[in-house]
């Protein structure tokens, strides 16, 4: 290990490249936590937005006219307003709102910090986008299809379970893969609530180096490598749903 | 071994059949702002704390923050202007027929389209020089204009899969048609499919604008004086009261819903008035 | 067995009227099934042959009129839908099977959630029933791995595990391959035989002929015409009875 | 400087998110103590003013391209600075760090922060050796709204800041269950500037200096915005006297 | 006039090879046409039909072989694809309309663009094929807006506009409704007696009877059988063109 980091520390002597999240052991400490900060950060909101979207589209076939209202402004006001004033609402405004709990260091702090902020803010983000896409998946699924379980005697909340959801699922997968593919690049905004992910931790790092194209660069890399990871996973998961026979 | 049956259960995902348009009514609006400005502001004039109301406060401040939002516009539309252009080219270049071109075309657009806008736009603010010297001449690169140059790239990206999209959304019939009746290919391509993709285009390159719109406020973060950077200011200069947070950005809120929820109804519109056509 | 009045009627329909909207689908339809009877509703396409079938199955609602399956009255506002399904098996025109479901999943789906059953006894049953419609070794195929004739087969088989009192057939055979229509109709006669109920709908006339204990004509929403099959086919009364049979025959 | 005659108007670089040295009023147009400071050049010079809002990463190359003629921006006064812009000297003022924190919390020594959430601001040079040197988690935002917003809802114990920025605040009844607990530390001096070459304007912005300091006027300033008059400014103003 | 093959002949195919990949379409095909020949090709679905006749306009290329249209190579790498399609028309089963010009502009278009004639008088022209083909006052629709027996006849006028020396004809009645096939088969027997050299790929015997100086019956890429429509039809040597006979007729 050790002539890896010297091998990077002469580069950077030699040559000006200056990568210090490699040689110097503090930053190297900053930049893995920031790693697993953003992919932490990713997979929560991953999956809570996939829970919203699945249960907002159940609620937005509800027979309740408030029901389906309150789903529907849910989805417009999320979407059509940006996620980094979202994420400052809930943070600065909310957050001030809520109760507040002892801390450990002698004083009062808000229920939740700036990673909860962030992971709760961008779920619900993200799970606008995820309700429409199911509620367009659901109305995929045949209404002749939903009859026959319909004839067989199951309920509703069978029927959506069993029948209307894993239908939806295979339809939906790559405008949801898409979508997620969004929110993992959306969770850079958490930077701005200083929430210690990739791009906070790549930012202190070139504060105190000044080396702005190196992290630049790792930066673009490493994102280019995370979204490849979920795309190619997604690609397998809609590999292994395929019903044979279709499609 | 597959049977055609006509279960339909692979359906491509269709666009909801939509009532006709209507845009946005007066109290979607009034509740929104409530919700978001004036509510907060009530829970905490209860508490009598302090001197002035939130609302008298921000009702100051809304000139200001609203010059701050007319330049988050004229940045969304110097970015999309710039973006459409290159994006445009690039998307051309991905369906040509010369193989690097297209290679190089369909690299480029993949690079820039998945990565985070943010850190795109850093890297426009950091790695561009504050002036571009041209031939002797000093032009200068005020933050803004890399504000725009930096949320141009992804929208350039995002562009240029919509051309390439669409371009291959067209049936292979028309090439055909075309290239027998003895078109050349450049012809074929602006007479023929260009044409018949714009009606395509413009509903996803109208989502792409309202994208741009709300990213446009990532700006602050690089600090350009637009509407986020103004509120940051004006709360700073109110002293950092935890009351006037709400409204504050409750308002910034709201600025952006009524500007972007008539455009994605409008989107919506389209897309379903085109699909029943095609 | 012939068609009667005497004993308790398994379904009985009493004067029943559905519109759509402004659509009068259903004018009055009154028609009794006996137990073990086997009866088929013909009549041109629109007539409301299958808004009725669907209206016994609590599919669509009736505006006035009475549905009594067993007893349970169907258009009585709290009737409890789960126990009237139980009693009344659907087949339809377009299988609906569950195309992310294998055969065996299809069949054993409903017993395991709806009734409860236990997964060992129902697999078993299931299998049962899969060489009753001759697709042993199908189980494992998916709805889109197998043949139209095959998946309506296996739609049988799955309403059959549900162990109902009577089945509707709606149609069937229209939507299969000519040569795949023999095979379904072959499985249904073998239900007929072993004393099912059964509701067809068909436009396969020598079949009616053969398994039906009784035929109904409809049309405009109403029943024209009924009668066993001998004399039904052979001297109809009604004016539009005898000009349908002469085109379908 | 005969282009800012010709011109009519000076045009001075000055912070607009800097309470109370440089800030925003509703209005849009930036006041504070610098402000004034600028205003006294433009008097001096008989020309009208106008203020170009900077931040710490433009505010010099603003100056090199000519984009302003002054700058005071709260700049520290650094060697590698004064290679691309002109510092004035004397210093016209001076700040070192220190921290905001709840007066409950009874810090007082800089070894206390350990352990404990530290707000601070994005790029500021004492964010690392804060964190290093005394064990403190520094939570950097990127703007002094989010930094004292997220003090005050509790998300940090403390603000790694300016002392003069924090003497201020101190003094708003709104935060008066705070304090500076700390002893100041990196205590360096301020330089406003001009641009390299621009000698005729650095000394007469020389003499304009000595003249504030000897004047009281810096102090006079102090108090106008709230701000305790600051060490510094009293030992200036004893030197020139 | 007859099948001959004395004179130049217009089109003439030598031996064409042509596979997709691992699947062998053309095995070998030798046909010749003559000016104002009109011939039919005929075979069933698969055999290659629409592969040689997109050969021939340089939609697709061959492997080996040659085809010569009026002494262009078209199998020639260097071959000038614009100055073979000026000389050869097309009309596709889908009509392929460009659904965004009027009926006028489809066919205007490519005399404007390509062979830079003046606007005036392609609009003279244009609108006379229109009357040619029994569109007068369609001039200004849309293709949205018209059945698929007037695009298909639109798509003719746009053929012909470039005025090709031979035009070719891939099943053009096939996506009609039966009742617009005759408006178009009527159109296209016009052309023939007005002396256009034309190849057609149809499935309509009766037409191709009627109109074809020659019959080709290919199968699995090869021509098995062709003759003139007397002979071929009434006395077939080869067994599969009996059976696909016996299939149609
Ligand atoms: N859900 C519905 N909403 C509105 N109208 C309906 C609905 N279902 C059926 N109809 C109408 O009711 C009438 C009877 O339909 P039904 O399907 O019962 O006829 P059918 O006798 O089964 O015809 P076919 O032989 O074509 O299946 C038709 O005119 C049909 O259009
Ligand atoms: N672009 C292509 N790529 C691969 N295979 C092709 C392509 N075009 C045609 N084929 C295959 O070549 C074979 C011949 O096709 P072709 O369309 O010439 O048949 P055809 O005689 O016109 O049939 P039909 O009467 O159905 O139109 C078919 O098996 C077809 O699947
Ligand atoms: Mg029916
Ligand atoms: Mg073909």
């Amino acid at each position: 290990m050790d002539f890896i980091f010297e091998w990077f520390r002469t580069l950077y002597s030699e040559t000006g490249v200056n990568l210090p999240f490699i040689y110097d052991e503090y930053d190297r400490k900053r930049m893995a936590e920031g790693l697993l900060t953003t992919i932490w950060l990713s997979l929560i909101c991953l999956f809570f937005s996939v829970i919203i979207g699945v249960i907002g589209a159940w609620l937005q076939g509800s027979s309740l006219k408030w029901t389906r209202r309150i789903v529907n402004g849910y989805i417009q006001l999320f979407r059509n307003t940006p996620p980094l004033v979202q994420l400052y609402f809930f943070y600065f405004a909310i957050g001030t709102l809520l109760p507040r709990v002892e801390n450990d260091w002698g004083g009062t702090s808000p229920m939740l910090g700036s990673f909860a902020w962030a992971a709760i803010s961008l779920s619900f983000f993200a799970g606008a986008f995820n309700v429409e896409i199911f509620r367009s998946g659901i109305e995929a699924v045949p209404k002749s299809t939903v009859e026959a379980a319909e004839a067989l005697g199951f309920s509703r909340l069978q029927i959506y379970r069993d029948i209307t959801l894993p239908l939806a699922f295979r339809v939906v997968i790559p405008a949801m893969n898409n979508n997620l593919v969004n929110l993992v690049k959306t969770t850079t905004l958490a930077y701005a609530i200083a929430v210690p992910e990739m791009l906070y931790e790549a930012n202190q790092i070139w504060s105190d180096n000044v080396n702005v194209t190196e992290m630049m660069i790792f930066l673009l890399l490493a994102y280019f490598v995370l979204v490849g990871v979920l795309v190619a996973g997604m690609n397998k998961w809609e590999r292994a749903m395929k019903i044979p026979g279709f499609g | 071994m597959s049977y055609k049956t006509d279960l339909p259960v692979m359906l491509p995902v269709k666009p909801r059949a939509l009532e006709p348009f209507k845009s946005l009514k007066k109290r979607h609006i009034l509740l929104i702002a409530f919700l978001t400005i004036v509510g907060p502001s009530l829970v905490f004039a209860q508490t009598g704390e302090f001197e002035k109301s939130p609302l008298a406060i921000l009702l100051d401040w809304t000139p200001l923050l609203l010059s701050g939002f007319l330049f988050n516009l004229v940045i969304s539309f110097g970015a999309m202007a710039l973006g459409t252009l290159v994006g445009g080219l690039l998307g051309l270049g991905q369906v040509s027929l010369f193989a690097p071109t297209r290679a190089s075309s369909w690299l480029v657009t993949q690079f820039f389209r998945n990565a985070p806008w943010l850190v795109l736009l850093f890297f426009a603010m950091f790695l561009l020089p504050f002036e571009l010297n041209i031939f002797g001449f000093k032009l200068p690169l005020p933050d803004w204009f890399k504000a725009i140059l930096g949320l141009s790239l992804p929208v350039m990206a995002n562009v240029s899969e919509i051309v390439r999209g669409a371009v291959r959304s067209l049936p292979s019939g028309q090439w055909e048609a075309a290239e027998s009746l003895a078109y050349t290919r450049r012809q074929t391509l602006w007479l023929i499919i260009l044409p018949q993709c714009v009606k395509r285009m413009l509903p996803p390159w109208m989502n792409l604008y309202s994208i741009l719109t709300m990213a446009t406020v990532l700006a602050s973060i690089v600090g350009v004086s637009e509407v986020m950077t103004l509120t940051g200011r004006a709360l700073a200069a109110e002293g950092g009261r935890t009351d006037l947070l709400a409204p504050f950005y409750g308002l910034v809120l709201v600025l952006f819903f009524i500007y972007c929820y008539p455009i994605a109804r409008f989107t919506v519109w389209l897309e379903h008035k085109f699909s029943v056509i095609n | 067995m012939t068609w009667s009045a005497t004993s308790d009627p398994m379904v009985s329909i009493k004067n029943v009227y559905k519109s759509f909207g402004s659509l009068d689908v259903l004018n009055g339809v009154t028609l009794d099934v006996m137990k073990g009877d086997v009866i088929c509703i013909i009549g041109p396409s629109g007539s409301g042959k299958s808004t009725l079938i669907r209206c016994i199955n609590a599919l669509n609602d009736i505006q006035s009129g009475s549905i009594l399956v067993e007893g349970l009255e169907v258009n009585d506002p709290n009737l409890d839908k789960l126990e009237l399904r139980k009693k009344v098996g659907m087949v339809f025109q377009q299988y609906n099977l569950f195309p992310h479901k294998t055969a065996l999943q299809n069949i054993m789906m409903a017993p395991v959630r709806v009734l409860k059953q236990n997964k060992k006894t129902s697999e078993a049953a299931a299998l049962e029933l899969l060489k009753k419609v001759r697709l042993e070794g199908k189980e494992n195929a998916y709805p889109g791995e197998l043949s139209g004739g095959q998946q309506q087969r296996v739609a049988i088989a799955r309403s059959l595990a549900m162990q109902p009192d009577v089945i509707l057939f709606d149609e069937v055979t229209a939507a299969l391959d000519p040569e795949t229509v023999g095979e379904v109709l072959q499985t249904i006669k073998e239900l007929a035989e072993d004393g099912m109920t059964c509701i067809l709908v068909t436009h396969e006339m020598a079949f009616a002929r053969e398994v039906a204990d009784h035929i109904y004509f409809t049309d405009r929403g109403i029943i024209v015409e009924h009668g066993p099959p001998e004399t039904f086919f052979k001297d109809a009364k009604d004016p539009r009875t005898r000009e349908f049979l002469s085109q379908i025959l | 400087l005969d282009t800012i005659k010709e011109r009519g108007t000076l045009i001075v670089g000055v912070k607009a998110d800097y309470k109370p040295y440089g800030f925003l009023d509703s209005s849009g147009t930036v006041i504070g103590l610098e402000p004034d400071l600028a205003q006294d050049v433009a008097d001096k010079l008989g020309v009208a003013i106008e203020y170009v809002p900077v931040v710490s990463s433009n505010r010099m190359q603003f100056l090199e391209q000519g984009k302003i003629d002054l700058m005071i921006a709260t700049m520290t006064d650094k060697p590698d600075r004064r290679k691309v812009v002109q510092i004035v000297d004397p210093n016209y003022y001076s700040s070192g760090t220190n921290v905001l924190a709840l007066k409950s919390l009874g810090l007082k020594d800089w070894n206390d922060l350990n352990g404990k959430p530290v707000c601070g601001i994005q790029g500021a040079f004492y964010n690392k050796a804060t964190s290093q040197n005394y064990g403190a988690e520094i939570v950097a935002f990127k703007g002094t709204a989010e930094a004292y917003s997220a003090l005050k809802a509790g998300n940090c114990a403390a603000f790694v800041y300016d002392d003069s920025a924090i003497v201020a605040k101190t003094n708003d009844p709104a935060w008066s269950d705070y304090e500076m607990p700390l002893a100041t530390i990196d205590d360096a001096p301020w330089g406003l500037a001009v641009g390299l070459g621009e000698d005729n304007f650095a000394a007469l912005m020389s003499e304009m200096i000595t003249g504030w300091h000897k004047s009281g006027r810096i102090l006079e300033l102090e108090k106008k915005w709230g701000v305790t008059n600051t060490p510094f400014a009293k030992e200036m103003h004893d030197k020139y006297k």
